[in-house]
């Protein structure tokens, strides 16, 4: 696509979605939304940045192999948190009985490791969405440029 | 309630028939509405059953979400409830979760790029 | 520290197929070794678990700290512990034998991608036989499906890819049912939890009658698509004859029968058993189970290809667990239930076999499998084995199964299906037998030019399947006397 | 007449079943791949339309604890809690039957089951 329009909107537009997502993910304990909600919209802003520019812009942006990092780091990171309770004599995944949890409800830095999964959580969505975005747009889209 | 087990495998093996090994046509067609318009009957009747829907005392509302609802934020310490079930009260289905969203990455990729 | 066992378990699966794409760039030779590994870790655990389940009987774990309606909960008993042992010794010898196997099958990219889904698969089912709670069943369902439709759709040819579209199309389906079927039960009872619901059921069964009813068909027909029950069977054929050797093993093996175990669980303990005398759920199941048997033996007699055959003979065998199932005698139940890991032993065992034969002879039709037995002497040796063991000689697996759903059906008064149960080793023996004969004093016929040498590497886990088939034949001791108390529920 | 004012009254569980009716004939009946997974995508958000319909209550606020409102005044949080689970569940499961209709229509250039097999049957003969 080669709009001149689209393309300086998105990329004006592009930095303040990504932050809203960041702050739904930081937030998901004291308003509406959370990981998945967060980790969705920064999914969506690269999605809408490869789609406005060019897919090799995006890939330039966050290639295949950051991307497979994140997406195995946000599993192995839940599942260290989960394991993180289990080390401090709790069950596995336990959190205030644990002696994570910290803060007054309310606060932004509370919840213990609420706030840590749901990091986990929103680049996880984000890095999936924006991979499986990536794989299936390209099989097409490198055949059909050719013709 | 009474259910005769010959006449329901008969309307399963009927079923499975008409799904799965018939091939396209009229007929096929027609029955498949028929067929269709039974399973919904049967999940008319009973939504006409179920408890009435917005009220407050259905079984949903009972001890459980009572004490989502009362006692997340000191228990937690996250004030949005849904947040504290989907990562605390019940985490374990978000890890599931989690690993579903990569297993059709995994699946997906694998896929596309084993030919 | 022993109580976290089970979750640790899967934790670990989870971890090392999260770690397993990272392994891709660099350390791509690592990545069997840490696969064998974790598998081998997971049979340990799972042979201490139940040492520690016969010791001091089953006992529930709950994830977060949570107690049970709040929160997660793992219940860990006898059945549990026992399809674990199954799933995860099965996995670990099948992947002795993948080693090798899939790289003629699979490109060498992904194969880090097959690891991956594999461990999932594994972890998956274990969290299905494991759960306490309706929701996480239904996570681990889809897990479960998405793994096994990945592991078929992995290979190199064009048939894999319909054949895991039309799998993946009905499974959705059968998990959509399961869904509603929970949804319907939270909206009666405001339980997700096994034990909560069941003690609430008998109370709601008054008020919505109907809720329940389709609760239940719900659930039969969601579980009754996934383990390819016979009606609903429509995908196994395609799916689990075109897939790879190795998957085909697992999910002929173990994957169609986790379901049969997890429709087992809520029959008997979330359903009261009042229930089944108003609806007459267990004799649907048993004329389906008997239609399958049939059906399964005689579909298998027609096919040619000798992986497809084997495939319709898991139609036919899966019927045999829900006869165990449908029969609902203490006997009937545990032939059904041993009949799970007998069947698992060898039909894990004539997958790996065809597998070699394909591997090495090139040859999937039956009618050129003639005079192979002399120069394949091992493996059509442990097919023979496995052969016999699907027909029920006595000294095989087979026989033990077979043996105790036969006395449980005259314990129960129906000779009926006694008469069935000889009647399709009948019809097994009709099919299986021949390629048996025909193969070790048929024709010979030429050597083909791409005939290969049998990797060792391949061949042992064969073997040591033909063995557990013969071992278990004459010595079903420890396995029966933990279903024994498996089944008292 | 009884039955249609139940189902009046809980008309949102009725258009749930309707669209889980409507989701299992498109999926079962048409032959273009797309609209199966189109079908099933609609099965899918039914089912979540009932479970979430389920805890809602009548008035009801968000689950989102405010000082000073009583626990009764929410509605039930943990159906939300689940669907969200399962929406993500659905979507993962929509994305790999994507990639496979990507991959079978680069094999068989169509995405109609019925064409694919017409091929499959040619070339077998």
């Amino acid at each position: 696509m080669k709009d001149i329009v689209i393309r300086t909107v998105c990329r004006v537009i592009v930095p303040f979605v990504q932050v809203y997502g960041l702050y739904v993910i930081f937030h998901g304990h004291l308003s509406p939304g959370g990981g998945f909600a967060g980790g969705a919209i920064l999914g969506s802003s690269m999605v809408l940045f490869a789609l406005s520019f060019h897919l090799e812009a995006g890939a330039q942006k966050l290639g295949h192999e950051t991307s497979s990092y994140l997406e195995s780091g946000g599993g192995i990171w839940y599942i260290l948190i989960g394991l993180l309770g289990l080390a401090l004599g709790s069950n596995f995944l336990t959190n205030r009985a644990a002696g994570l949890g910290f803060g007054l409800p309310g606060q932004l830095f509370s919840g213990g490791m609420i706030f840590l999964l749901s990091l986990g959580i929103g680049v996880k969505v984000a890095s999936t969405m924006f991979t499986l975005f990536y794989n299936l747009s390209e099989e097409e889209g490198s055949g059909g440029d050719h013709q | 309630m009474e259910v005769n087990p010959y006449v329901a495998v008969g309307i399963l093996l009927l079923m499975a028939y008409v799904f799965f090994y018939l091939p396209a046509g009229y007929i096929r067609h027609v029955l498949i509405v028929l067929l269709v318009f039974i399973i919904g009957y049967a999940l008319v009747m009973t939504v006409s059953e179920m408890p009435t829907f917005g009220a407050v005392d259905t079984p949903a509302h009972n001890v459980v979400p009572e004490r989502y609802l009362g006692r997340a934020p000191e228990e937690t310490g996250a004030v949005n409830v849904v947040t504290a079930i989907i990562t605390d009260y019940r985490a374990f289905d978000t890890l599931g979760e989690v690993v579903v969203l990569f297993v059709a990455i995994v699946a997906a990729l694998s896929n596309l790029k084993a030919r | 520290m022993s109580l976290h066992l089970p979750v640790i378990s899967i934790a670990l699966l989870l971890l090392a197929s999260f770690v397993m794409p990272l392994l891709r760039r660099g350390a791509r030779a690592a990545a069997l070794p840490f696969t064998l590994s974790v598998l081998g870790a997971v049979f340990t655990v799972s042979l201490y678990l139940i040492y520690l389940v016969e010791s001091r009987g089953a006992f529930s774990y709950h994830v977060g700290g949570w107690p049970p309606p709040w929160g997660v909960e793992l219940y860990i008993d006898h059945l549990a512990v026992y399809m674990m042992m199954v799933l995860s010794s099965i996995c670990l010898v099948v992947m002795v034998y993948g080693a090798r196997d899939l790289y003629h099958e699979i490109r060498a990219e992904v194969m880090s991608w097959y690891y991956t889904l594999y461990l999932l698969l594994l972890a998956s089912m274990i969290g299905i036989a494991l759960t306490n709670d309706l929701f996480t069943l239904f996570v681990f369902l889809e897990i479960s499906t998405i793994s096994a439709c990945g592991i078929i759709s992995i290979k190199k040819d064009r048939e894999c890819i319909e054949a895991s579209f039309k799998y993946l199309i009905l499974s959705v389906l059968g998990s959509g049912c399961v869904l509603l079927g929970v949804a319907m039960i939270y909206m009666i009872t405001g339980y997700l939890n096994y034990d909560f619901v069941a003690q609430e059921l008998p109370q709601a069964i008054a008020e919505y009658p109907y809720n329940i009813l389709m609760a239940l068909s719900l659930f039969i027909v969601g579980f009754s698509v996934k383990s390819a029950l016979f009606p609903l069977h429509i995908w196994l054929p395609d799916a689990h004859s075109s897939a790879p050797s190795p998957s085909s093993a697992v999910l002929s093996g173990l994957v169609i029968k986790i379901y049969a175990a997890a429709i087992l669980r809520l029959l008997f303990r979330v359903f009261p058993a009042e229930l089944f005398e108003v609806v007459p759920v267990l004799d649907i199941l048993l004329f389906l189970s008997v239609l399958a048997v049939m059906a399964g033996s005689i579909f298998a007699m027609v096919q040619e290809d000798i992986k497809r055959m084997l495939a319709y003979s898991s139609i036919a065998q899966i019927g045999f667990v829900f006869m165990g199932i449908g029969l609902f005698g203490n006997r009937a139940l545990l032939g059904g239930l041993v009949h799970i890991f007998n069947h698992a032993l060898m039909k894990s065992m004539l997958f790996l076999a065809a597998g070699l034969i394909i591997y090495a002879a090139g040859i999937r039709n039956i009618r050129d499998l003639r005079g192979i037995g002399v120069r394949m002497p091992l493996t059509m040796g442990a097919f023979a084995i496995g052969a016999f063991s699907m027909v029920g000689i006595p000294g095989t697996n087979g026989f033990i199964s077979k043996w105790h759903l036969a006395l449980g059906a005259l314990d129960l008064g129906r000779p009926f299906f006694v008469a069935i149960i000889l009647l399709s080793s009948l019809l097994n023996g009709i099919y299986y037998l021949p390629i048996v004969i025909n193969a070790f004093f048929g024709v010979k016929i030429e050597p083909r030019s791409e005939h290969r040498d049998v990797p060792g590497m391949m061949l042992v886990p064969v073997l040591i399947l033909a063995a557990g088939v013969i071992f278990f034949g004459f010595y079903p001791g420890p396995i029966l006397a933990l279903l024994e108390q498996a089944i008292v529920l | 007449m009884e039955i249609i004012s139940r189902l009046l009254e809980n008309y949102y569980y009725f258009v749930s079943m309707v669209l889980f009716i409507i989701g299992i004939h498109t999926m079962l009946t048409h032959s273009n791949l797309i609209k199966k997974v189109i079908g099933m995508n609609i099965m899918d958000t039914s089912i979540f339309l009932f479970f979430v319909s389920i805890g809602y209550r009548r008035g009801g606020m968000a689950p989102i604890i405010q000082p000073g409102v009583e626990a009764e005044m929410y509605v039930n949080p943990l159906p939300s809690a689940l669907i969200l689970t399962g929406i993500v569940v659905a979507v993962s499961v929509t994305a790999y039957a994507l990639s496979l209709i990507v991959e079978l229509y680069k094999q068989y250039g169509t995405c109609c089951a019925n064409e694919i097999a017409q091929i499959r049957a040619r070339e077998e003969s």
